[in-house]
Order: structure tokens, then sequence, then C-alpha cells
């Protein structure tokens, strides 16, 4: 299987990613794309890993799955406190700050 | 063989992402991510990254997710209103998000890089990809940025409690109300 | 297979040794109460710590463990410039209604994981370190963001600066493993020596893409506009001791690593990103400067602000020359001192008035409270470029770099949007000087003189009318103004400074 | 030893303002006045004896560059904390500090009851020193540096009434269109160092010849951005329109500043760089175009508008005018020498100014003042020899210096005789202007004011108003304070406009031609350079021009006193006398009408127009439109923060696309 397909892959799961970002409201979806914009990365970091047969992209991909749970905690976390303060989750009615 | 294993996982992968992005209930969500996972996986596995799968399916599809579905649970399955502030975004986004897409493949497609084309070198070091090979690396060559990135995993965890732990403090000591708007 | 461990150079490693071990206490300390209280002495003594630790290693130029990092001139007085600023977020936080509600020591400690992941950033010259540092720079302070738990707008730009932060990441992400796969290296110099020897790589599509995606990544960090918008935002609704710290040291640590990865790792193909690059500083110039204009609050305008002062500094790593990065460190210095003077003056006004940081709560501050009003002046008149401060020169450095390197437009662009500038700056130094006092009865009482920004609260237990009477917030003030101005006049030891950070990048470029 | 006692020239001043800044609270009003006026006195012994140890070198070694210490260096780029001491900057030097010590005397007195006293002096003090900051600069980039503080100096004074809407919008204005200015010095300074590799004078001066041909097209963009600056500092069309604003500000502050001072930086900056601009005549003559129009223009807008200041301002940007075609076709001393009896009699004529608006209680239309020559007769005589020394009269400062600058255009020939018949038409515009302030404001029966002063010995108290929107003043911080002053009983505000008084008479006799050429001879070792260093109108030449300027000025005179004095009653007379078919035949119809109808109403109307049209729709329609740009770009930029987080993204996402789309072409 030639590489150019992992990679078209990828760039369709960044995409896909991107999209959801975009088209969605709720903050826990938006966490759920930004996951597949860095699976994206992971992926296209383990196919030229493998092209190139160099094992550091594969080292590499395990600290984005480090990096990739951080930002979940983190996420879910502020998730969780805007929810007990009663906030509405739905990044559209965070308009306080703008202008 | 290997092309049918490739398309069955791109698909399922592919598949789960769309499903995570076009379901309006956030639990379901999560579960087509949990799919999408799995497939990607496998699709790990066909680069001979035995290790990260398994870390993937075990670490993500696993603990990961399963904060998702405890959060998801917890604020409660909200359904995104049919109403949209902004519906042009809607459209331009996508179109977008595509054309970047078609942008980022020229880019793969019309590299002059002739490995692209290849199914990657046949030499490749025996052990590719397994836990002790990777262990090796990521003691060697790569500390730094493993002790960074488990010290990242503490702070989380002190962010989270930060962030979503219950208060201490004495609640009459805050203000009733005190939201800004 | 025999562990062959890396080789660690202790000495060239203590700073980040210095600073994990603080790291490690704080969020011990965190665990028995009678020592929580001395979080911030802790801190602080970490800080001194490492800062001790950096300038031991002053004159350093090593590749330490295995290549992941390596301490020289650029490593050191960037990591110098965020733990200073660190140290004064510590000082301004002092009471801060963030720092109580999360708990001092956890909010420290979160403090000095992003502080932690900008030293091992200005340090980083594998693409590996480069990540995990950006992410443990960002992760922190997504959180420190939301960490005002009861003010709806805190919690938002937390929100807010994660997702969009994110898709930055996953971004840099991205390019990061295209220019892997281009160039077959994860090292930096591995980098540039894979490029040159591959195929017609210098200009191969797929380098040059993950270029681009490196370079959006590392321009939301630094906020270069159009990938700007979270930094008005953010800047505003953060809380602002956090907002001072991101507004300095996130900016020297991701120049530091920006100018490594460019310089060094994308060194041969500079001529490809160049153009790029100086757009994106003359887009950011007008956007901030232009954005900065109308704005009512006070850390808004300052968001905007930096957003212009980001495109300036970007203009240094244009030229792609030493001189270029001296004018670029020695213009990151100046904003440290500028930007520490403008951000302690708010956090004073904002105690003092129930977190209002609208700039009509300056009004009559010049004949009220000098010693509050005087530093945030010299403040605006270093970010706006006046002599003598350290901004003139730093702007002058800077164009004078430029036009040696034959980008006389974008010098142009810097004297222009500096002019533009002057309006937004000038206002606020018109508003603490010119305008009168508040009536006087409102005056005695600061807290009445406006209405509460938060509804429904009579007192805010968090309000402090004798602010201006902290030593913890006026000392930064004063200090970085005096700084402001000393430099301003006297520059060659900063210019010194400056010099030793590009000359750690002479063996690369010109 | 020159050098040193310039650095002292620079020292006191400061010191001064920081004195008096610093110590506000403590010092007692009159002696932060006395430490003010001091400061600049020292300053000003300090400039004589740097202007002897000048003399006192050889001819061809009179200019001394001095550095304090290397500012800062980097690469190849160093700044020196330098000063450059030749006999322009001593002369400019002497005119600012001899200048400011009589208008910071004046103000001693002037502002005697105004709330904030010690602000006031401290700006002052501030401003002198960042005048001279300019004037001694030894290179660009201290050049810039005072460029730039003394605009902020003028912004803060202009706008020293910080309660007066009126004034902090003027100061703003001010400021912006000082901010342009500077923009293109800035540029000039950068494409000088890119081009020359030095931003030192000595040797971009020294470089110049050998790195550009005459008029390439690099020099002449550098003079014309340094022409930028010096058209917005010296208020000269289309940079114009902050100047007749800048009379919100205290009249000392017209005075000094806005008069005498800082709007003439201009001139001196084109004389500083002579050796580029005659490397790009093209530039020069801009220059000098530019000068002639603005001195026209502004001529014509000093008949028509009624406000006192404002006759006054338009008339300082109208001799500018005169100073810059000077210095454009190459006439450099000369353009210097009306620099220095311009800074003396408009001095004079802002302190007489002010002196009568504090009788009339602030009130500034001159329609409304009559009859002070009884109440106010040392005003009024200061007021005449200024208006004198203005129009030219034969005798006084302004005859001298005025004619010699006509005259050298006459000199030059070809095109540039347009611009001697376009200053003879301007000079007779002066002396009608001039004169119609002497003649609506002196004879005639005492208006209500000059009565009462005349009747009770001291100046009404009417209500504070802001004489341009009518609004009550607030005279706790805003406002000259319910007190006035006027030289008349203030021994300060008299003794300062009698020096100037006696200086604008005869001030002039320095440099009569074939007498005695004091100026032109001082100024030789900084200009012997220059391509028009030995050409002269001979000495028959240039008296046939004094002679044209004398009757010119005389001619304006008279039609003036035709316009504002005989005219109003001149029908009545003849009424008496005559029969009325005659008055009606032949007087009224070809005497006034006559004059009206040819002169005085196309003129007014011109004035109107350009006062109207011009400055209100062009000038300032171009400055609202860049404002209105700028202001339209933010509210895009703040449109598109719109909050919206997926807008953010959608924003990101447009940028990642374009940049991965130009590296793709790029890649191809």
């Amino acid at each position: 299987m030639n590489i150019e397909w992992f990679l078209v892959l990828s760039a369709l799961l960044f995409t896909v990613g991107l999209i959801g970002v975009i088209v969605r409201r709720n903050p826990v979806v938006i966490l759920l794309c930004l996951e597949l914009m860095l699976s994206a990365g992971a992926l296209a970091l383990l196919a030229f890993s493998r092209m190139l047969g160099n094992q550091d992209g594969q080292v590499f991909v395990l600290i984005v799955l480090v990096v990739a749970a951080c930002e979940v905690v983190v996420g879910l976390g502020l998730v969780v406190a805007m929810y007990r303060r009663r906030l509405p989750l739905d990044v559209d009615e965070m308009k306080e700050l703008k202008g | 063989m290997e092309q049918i294993a490739f398309f069955c996982g791109a698909i399922g992968a592919l598949g789960g992402a769309i499903a995570v992005v076009a379901l309006k209930n956030p639990f379901y969500s999560v579960l087509a991510l949990v799919i999408h996972l799995v497939f990607l996986a496998g699709i790990f596995l066909l680069l001979m990254a035995q290790f990260l799968a398994a870390a993937l399916i075990v670490v993500y599809a696993g603990a990961v997710m399963v904060l998702y579905v405890f959060v998801a649970a917890y604020v409660g399955g909200i359904e995104e209103p049919r109403w949209d502030s902004s519906p042009e975004l809607k459209l331009i986004g996508p179109i977008a998000a595509i054309a970047l897409f078609v942008a980022i493949s020229i880019a793969i497609v019309g590299s002059g890089l002739s490995a692209l084309s290849t199914t990657g070198p046949d030499d490749i070091p025996a052990g590719f990809g397994t836990p002790e090979a990777v262990g090796h690396l990521m003691m060697e060559d790569f500390l730094i940025a493993f002790e960074a990135a488990s010290i990242l995993l503490l702070l989380a965890a002190v962010a989270a409690i930060v962030l979503a732990g219950r208060r201490r403090e004495d609640p009459n000591k805050l203000p009733k109300g005190g939201e800004s708007s | 297979m025999i562990f062959d461990a890396p080789t660690i150079d202790y000495a060239g490693l203590s700073p980040i040794i210095a600073l994990t071990a603080g790291l490690v206490a704080i969020v011990l300390a965190a665990v028995i109460d009678p020592i929580k209280r001395f979080g911030p002495v802790l801190a602080l003594l970490a800080y001194a710590v490492t800062a001790g630790c950096l300038i031991w290693q002053w004159n350093a130029d090593v590749d330490l463990v295995a290549g992941a990092l390596r301490l020289d001139g650029l490593a050191v007085t960037l990591s110098l410039l965020a733990v200073v600023s660190a140290a004064v977020a510590v000082l301004l936080a002092i009471g801060d209604p963030s720092e109580t509600q999360a708990g001092r020591s956890d909010w420290l400690a979160l403090l000095t994981g992003s502080l932690l992941g900008m030293v091992i950033l200005a340090q980083a010259t594998s693409m590996l370190t480069f990540f995990v540092g950006l992410e443990l720079l960002s992760i922190p302070l997504y959180a420190l963001c939301g960490t005002n738990l009861r003010r709806r707008e805190s919690l938002e730009s937390g929100l807010k600066y994660l997702i969009v932060g994110s898709v930055g990441s996953a971004t840099l992400l991205y390019g990061l493993a295209m220019i892997y796969g281009a160039s077959g290296a994860t090292g930096f110099q591995a980098i540039a020596d894979g490029l040159q020897a591959g195929d017609g790589m210098l200009s191969d599509s797929l380098t040059l893409v993950g270029v681009g995606l490196v370079a959006v990544g590392l321009a939301f960090k630094v906020s270069i506009a159009p990938f700007h918008q979270w930094t008005p935002d953010v800047y505003q609704g953060a809380p602002t001791p956090v907002t001072a710290f991101m507004a300095v040291a996130t900016k020297a640590a991701a120049f530091a690593v920006f100018i490594r990865f460019f310089e060094v790792a994308l060194g041969p193909i500079a001529d490809q990103w160049d153009v790029l690059l100086a757009a994106l500083a003359a887009l950011s110039i007008v956007v901030g400067n232009v954005g900065a204009l109308a704005q009512s609050s006070l850390k808004r305008m300052l968001g905007y602000s930096g957003i212009a002062q980001a495109g300036y500094m970007l203009a240094g790593i244009v030229t792609a020359t030493q001189a270029g990065v001296d004018a670029l460190v020695f213009y990151l210095a100046g904003y440290v001192a500028m930007n520490v003077a403008a951000f302690a003056v708010v956090v004073i006004r904002e105690r003092q008035t129930g977190f209002s940081d609208d700039i009509s709560s300056l009004r009559g501050l010049g004949r009220s409270k000098p010693l509050v009003a005087w530093p945030l002046t010299i403040a605006m008149l270093a970010l706006a470029g006046l002599p003598p401060t350290v901004g003139f020169i730093g702007k002058l450095y800077l164009i004078e770099a430029l036009v040696d390197d034959d980008w006389t437009w974008l010098a142009v662009m810097i004297a222009i949007g500096t002019m533009i500038s002057l309006a937004y700056y000038l206002r606020v130094a018109a508003t603490v000087w010119m305008s009168p006092a508040d009536e006087p009865e409102a005056a005695a009482i600061d807290t009445a003189a406006l209405p509460p920004q938060i509804a429904g609260a009579q007192v805010d237990p968090f309000d402090d009318p004798h602010a201006d009477r902290r030593w913890y917030l006026l000392a930064p003030a004063i200090i970085a103004a005096a700084a402001a101005v000393f430099f301003g006049v006297i520059p060659q030891p900063l210019v010194e400074f400056a010099n030793h950070a590009g000359n750690a990048l002479s063996i690369w470029i010109s | 030893m020159t050098a040193t006692w310039a650095w002292l020239v620079l020292l006191f001043p400061l010191l001064g303002s920081m004195t008096i800044g610093l110590t506000f609270r403590v010092l007692p009003e009159r002696t932060a006045g006395l430490v003010g006026i001091a400061a600049i006195v020292a300053a000003f012994v300090c400039g004589i004896l740097a202007l002897i140890g000048l003399q006192g070198e050889p001819h061809e070694s009179r200019h001394v560059a001095s550095s304090l210490w290397e500012y800062a260096s980097v690469g190849g780029f160093t700044i020196d904390l330098g000063i450059y001491v030749d006999p322009l900057s001593i002369f400019m030097v002497l005119v600012v500090t001899g200048v400011s010590s009589l208008i910071h005397i004046y103000s001693y007195s002037y502002m005697k009851s105004d709330q904030g006293y010690h602000r006031f002096f401290s700006y002052l003090n501030f401003f002198v020193f960042s005048m001279l900051v300019l004037v001694l600069a030894g290179n660009f980039i201290m050049l810039i540096v005072g460029w730039a503080l003394v605009g902020f100096a003028s912004y803060a004074l202009i706008s020293y009434w910080y309660r007066r809407n009126t004034a902090t919008k003027a100061g703003m204005k001010a400021f912006v269109i000082n901010v342009v200015g500077d923009i293109g010095l800035y540029i000039a300074a950068i494409l000088i160092f890119k081009n020359l590799g030095s931003v030192d004078y000595t040797a971009v001066f020294e470089k110049a010849p050998e790195v550009f041909s005459v008029n390439e097209w690099e020099i002449v963009a550098i003079c014309l951005c340094l022409l930028v600056g010096a058209f917005a500092k010296s208020a000269q069309m289309p940079f114009h329109t902050w100047l007749a604003d800048a009379m919100e500000g205290p009249t000392p502050v017209s005075s000094l500043i806005h008069a005498a001072t800082m709007v003439t930086a201009g001139v001196y900056l084109i004389a500083r760089c002579f050796p580029l601009f005659e490397l790009a005549p093209t530039a020069a003559d801009i220059a000098a175009w530019v000068g002639l129009a603005t001195l026209l223009i502004a001529g014509t807008i000093a008949i028509a508008v009624t406000d006192l200041k404002r006759i006054i301002a338009y008339s300082t940007m109208s001799q500018i005018g005169y100073m810059f075609v000077a210095v454009g076709i190459g006439g450099y001393s000369a353009g210097m020498f009306h620099l220095m009896t311009h800074a003396f009699f408009k001095a004079l004529l802002f302190m007489a100014a002010g002196s009568i608006i504090s009788a009339m209680a602030n009130m500034q239309d001159i329609d409304k003042m009559k009859g002070f020559r009884k109440a106010m007769p040392f005003t009024a005589a200061m007021l005449i020899i200024g208006a004198l020394a203005l129009s030219g009269f034969p005798g006084t400062s302004g005859w001298f210096s005025k004619d010699e600058i006509i005259d050298f255009a006459h000199f030059r020939g070809g095109m540039y005789d347009w611009m001697w018949i376009g200053m003879l038409i301007g000079a007779f515009m002066t002396a009608i202007y001039s004169f119609r302030i002497i003649f609506r404001i002196l004879p005639g029966p005492a208006c209500k004011e000059a009565e009462y002063l005349e009747q009770h010995g001291h100046v009404i108290h009417g209500e504070p108003k802001n004489p341009a929107t009518g609004q009550l003043e607030d005279t706790e911080v805003g406002y000259p304070g319910e007190e006035h002053h006027i030289a008349e009983q203030a021994g300060g505000m008299k003794f300062a406009m009698g020096v100037l008084g006696v200086l604008a008479l005869i001030g002039g006799l320095v440099q009569i031609p074939g007498v005695s050429e004091v100026i032109t001879h001082f100024l030789e070792p900084t200009f012997e350079d220059s391509i028009y260093a030995g050409m002269h109108p001979s000495v028959s030449q240039a008296w046939t021009g004094l002679a044209e300027g004398a009757l010119i000025s005389i001619a304006g005179i008279a039609t003036a006193w035709l316009l504002y004095i005989k005219r109003p009653d001149l029908p009545a007379r003849f009424r008496s006398r005559f029969s009325a078919v005659y008055t009606l035949c032949v007087n009224k119809w070809y005497g006034d009408q006559v004059i009206d109808f040819l002169i005085v109403n196309p003129v007014k109307a011109f004035g109107r127009f350009c006062n109207g049209v011009f400055e209100r729709g062009v000038i300032n329609g171009a400055t609202a439109g860049v404002a209105g740009i700028t202001r339209s770009a933010g509210a895009a930029v703040r449109d598109m923060q719109s909050g919206l987080l997926r807008g953010y993204a959608v924003l990101m996402l447009f940028g990642i696309l374009a940049i991965v789309v130009y590296f793709l072409i790029r890649s191809i």
C-alpha cells in the first residue's frame, strides 16, 4: 500500500475534524473533533515513519497521544466548570468577549 | 490483502470521523470516535506501529473515552438546536476545508519525494514499532520529551482538579449570583 | 538490546531541573495546608534558582540530552525573560480571585508548569521537544485562563483559547509531520541537512506546505494576524495576572522556537518563507493597530496592541540575519518591561474599581495616584515607541535590521504602524493625566467610583481599595517602568543582552 | 568648549522642566515661574557663550560635532547622542532661547491666575528643551527624537486647558497631522541610512554627492519625505489646517510655539539638509512652490477671518511660506534672516493680541473690538510696531528680511520670476491684513470693554466663555483664570513686549544690503559649500528690491486704511459736503465700490472659498477620509472579532488555506 494513500486519508481526517470544529456548537463535540485533527497528524507521522524506516515518528505519535489526552482533560474540565456555573454549553453563546 | 485491509480501515476511520461531526447527540459522537479510533488502530498496524495501535486502543479508546462518556453523561446529552446563529459558516467553512484538503492532497501527490509512492523500505530493522524499540528510543533519544510529557500529565491532573473539583472554600464567602450577566 | 542511556550534562540541564524541582515542591505543598500560604515564596524561590542557573550557564553553548535541547545564548536570554515575567505574574496574582479560587498552590503549579514549557521551548532543537514544550506551555495556560471560576468571561476565554489553540497545535503537528517526511529527521540541524541532501526537497511541495502549516501554528502562538483572533478575547477574559504572563512570556518562548526552527531547521530555504512571514508581519501590524483604535477595555486594547507588536517582532525573523534576531530579542526584552508596567497598573486599578479595566476608570489617576499613573504613562509611551524609552530604540533596531537587508517596505510599515498606534496609546496617557478626577466623594471610596462589574454583588470580597499601596503590585510596575526608561537612555546593556542571543545563531545565519 | 556650552544649552531647560514637574507639590507658584525663566535665560547665556566660542574658531572649522556617548550600536549601525554645533544651529539656538526667555517672562505675568501654573511652566520648559534637541541634533535620529518631542510638547500645550473640548480636539488634530510628518521624516531617515549607510549629518552630507547624481529618483524621494515632515511641522499646504485650531492653546503658547519657534522647524530642516536638496532640485522647487501657494492662500484667508488669533496664525503660515520659498530657491541666509525677524514681530503681535484678548475677557472677534488706542496705549504701540514690521514698512525688520527673499527670487529669474510676482502680491495682502487688525482694534469709539478699562483702570470680568463654542468655561482647571492681565498693568508682559518691539523695529539693521550683512557672513561657514553660495543680488539690485517692497507695503497699508478707516465714514462726509448725485457718481462708484468690486470682494470671496471649501472641504475631507478609512478598517477588524468562536476558526482556515496555496504555487 503506497504511503500516499495513508497521507491522503490523514488529510481527509484533518479536514473532517476542522469541519467539525467549524460547524458544531457543543464544546464536547468540538473537543472530539480536535481529537480527530490530532489523530490525523499522528497518522501522517506514522506513515512517514514507515516510509523512512525511522521510528522517531512513532515516539512522536506517543507524545501526541499524551498531549491529546491532556488537552481533553483540561477541555472537559472547563466544560464541567461552565456547566457548574450554569452557563450554556454552546460556543455560539460564548459571545461575552468580542469587538 | 493489504489494500483491502487499508480500505476497510480507511472507510471505518473516516466513517467514524464523519459520524462524530454529523451525529446530533454528543453521546453518540463519543461512541463514533471510539469506532474511529478502533479502525485507526488497525491502520496503525498496517504501518507497523504495533505498540501505538495497542496504546491507542487501551489508553485512548479505553480510558480517555470513558472520561468523555462521563462528562457527556454529566452535562447531559444536549441536542444542538436546529437554529443556527450564522448559517453561512456552515456553508463556507466546509467548502474552504475541502479546498484545504484538495490543496494538501496536491502537495502530497505532487511531491517529488519518490518514497511516497512506495510502501516503504523492506529492510526495516527487526522489531520496528514494538514496545521495546519505541521504549528504547524514548529513553535514549527522546528522554526530555518523555519527561516533559509526564509533567504535562501531572499538570493536566492539577488543572482538572482546579477547574472541575469541588471548591473547598466556604460557599458563603463567595457572593451568590456572582455572575456578570 | 542494550540500554544506551544518553549522557546528561547536569550543569546545562540545571535550569530545567531547578524548575521541575520547584514545580514538584509546589504541587506537594498543595497538600500540606500550613505550607500552602507560602506558595508564592516557594515559586519565587524556584524562579530565582532557575534564573541563577541560567545566569550561571550564561556562556553555555551545548547540546543537551541527545540533541533534544540546546542551551545557548538565545535560550538563556529568552528563558530569562520568561522567568522574569512569571515572577511578576506570581506577585501580581497575590490576592487575585483567580489564584484564591484555584487554590493558591495549584494555580502556581500551573503557572510554573507553563514556565517550564517555555524554558524547554526556548532550548528545543528537536521537533518532539518543540511540540511537547509548546503544549506544556499552552495546556496549563488554557486552564489558568479559566481559573477565575466565578466570572463567565474567564471560563469563556479559557475554552475559546483551548479550542482555537488546539486547532493551531493540530495544524502545527501536521506541518511538523510533513517536514519530518520531507527531511527524514526530527532534530533541527538534521532537518536542515536532510532537506539539503534530499533531491529537490528544498522547494518541494511537501516541504513548503509543511513550512506553511508550521508557520501557522507558531503564528497562532505569538498572535500574528490572521491567526490572532483569540488574542483580544482571551486577554480580556483571562485573569489579569495570567494575561500579563501570557502576553510577555508566551511571546518570548514562542519567538525563541520560531527563530530556531526557521533560522536553523528551515534556514536553507529562507528565501521561500521570508515573503510569507513579511506579509504576515505587515498584516499583523495593520490589524493590531487598527483594531486597537476604538477599544474601551484596557486589556483588550493591550491585546490588539500585542498583535501589532508581534508583527514588529516577526519582522526580525523575516530578515534571517543576526541583526534581525538581535533586534527581535532587544524588542522582546523591552516589551517585557513595558507590558509588565502596563499590566501591573491594570491589576491595581482593577482591584480598586471592582474589576473594571475600562479606560475611563483611569480618569484623573495622574492627580490622585501619581505612583500608579507614571508607570502606566511610561508604559504607553514606550509601547508607542516614543523617545527616550526602550520602545523607541527597539523599533529603531528593527527598522535598521530590515533596511540593512533590503526590507525597506516592511520598515516603512513599522513606521506607519507606530504612528497609528500613537492614537490609542496616547489616549490612555491623556486619560490618565488630562481628565479631571472623578467627583471628590467618589474618589474617597474608589470602589464606588464605578458601578460594580458584578451585578448583584454588594461588595466584592476581592476588592482592594488600597491596592495602590501593595508593594507586590507597585514594585513590578515601578521597576518595569524604570527599566523601560533606563534602557531607553542607556540601551547598551540590553544591546549586549540581545547580541548574546544573536551570536548563538552565528553558525547558521549571517 | 563650544560643545560644552551647547550641551549646557540643552541641559538647563530639561532641568527646569524636571524640577518644576517633580516638585509641583512643594514649590510655590511664583518660584516655579522664576525657575522656568531662569532655566531658559541660562540656556540663552550658554548659547551666547557657545557663539563666542564658535566665532573664535577659524572660519573653515566653525562646526563642531560632539557626542556625549554612543547611544547604542547594533551591527554596523551606531547612534550617537550627538550634537552638531555650527553657525546655523547656534543661530537657531539663539532665536529659540532668546524669544523663549521673553515669552517665559511674559507668561510669568500673563498666566498668573491660572490654576495650572506649574504644569504650564514645566511643559513650556520641556518644549524649549525639545526644540533645542531638534536644532542641535547631530544626526537624523536625534532630529527625529527632537521632532517627536516637539510635537508631543505642542500637543500637550495646545490641549493645556483640557476641560475645553475644542482645545483637546485641536491638540489631537495637531498631533495627528504632525505624526504624518513624523512618518515622512522616519521614512526619509530609513532611506538615507539605506543609501548612505549612516545617519550622521557630516557623513551623510559628505557622502550624498558621491552616491547620488542630481535628481536621481532616490534622492528626490528622500527629499520629498523630508518635505512631508517639514510641511506638517511648519503648517504648509496641505498640512496646514492644524495651526489655526492650535490657537486654542494659551496665547503665550501660540506666540512661542505656533509663531516663533516650532513652526519654523521645517525651514530649519530644509536649510540644514541643503546638500540633499541641492542634489534634488525638483524637491527644492516643490518646497518653494508649496511655500508660494501657502503664502498666497493663507494671506487671503487672513483677510477673511475675524478671530484675532486666527488672523495672526494665518499670517504665520503665510510668512513661513516666504521662508520656504527662500530655502527652496537657495536663499538660505535670507530665509533664516526672515525666520529671525518673524520670530520677533510675530511673537510681539501674539503678545499684544494676548493683552487685548485679556482686556476683552477672552473675546477674540475683531469685529467686536474697537477703540483700544487710549485704553491700552502701550499695547497699541506694540501692536502697531508688530504690524509695521509684518507688513514690511520701510526701516522695520520685516522690510529687510522679506524683501531680501522677494529680491532673491527675482534675481534667480526664469520661472522664479513667477514666484517673485506671487510674493509681491502676498506682501500687498500682508500689509492689508496686518493693518486691518490695527484699524479695527485701535481707532474709533471705544467698545464696552475698552471704555470700562479706561474708566475703571482695570479689565472687565466677563463671564468666561469659550470663544469657539460660547460655552461657559471651567475656571478651575481649564482657563486663564478669572483674573486677566494686560501689558499695561503687568511688568513682565510689558518688559517682554518692549524688548521684542525694539527688536522688531531695528532688528533688520543687522542685514542692510551693502552696509552690514551680518547674518549672511555669520551663516557663511554653514552654507559655503552650497551651489548658491556665491549668488547674491548686487547692492543696487537689492536696494531696488527694497524700494519695491516699501512701495508695496505702503500701498497695502493705504489700501487697508481706505477699506477699514476711510470707507465707514466716507459716505457721511461726502453727503454733508457735496450733492447726493456727485457722491453717487464719482466717489462711490469710482472709489470704494471699484476697489470693493475689483479687489476686496474677490479677495474676500477667495479667502472665504479657501477657508470654506478648500480648508473645510478638501483638506479636512482628506484628513477625514484617511481617518475614515482607518476607522472603517478598525470597524471591519472589530466586526470580524464577533466573539463567535466558529467564525474565528473559519478565518484561521482561510489563513491556512491561503498560505498552503501560496506555497503550492511557489513549489511549482
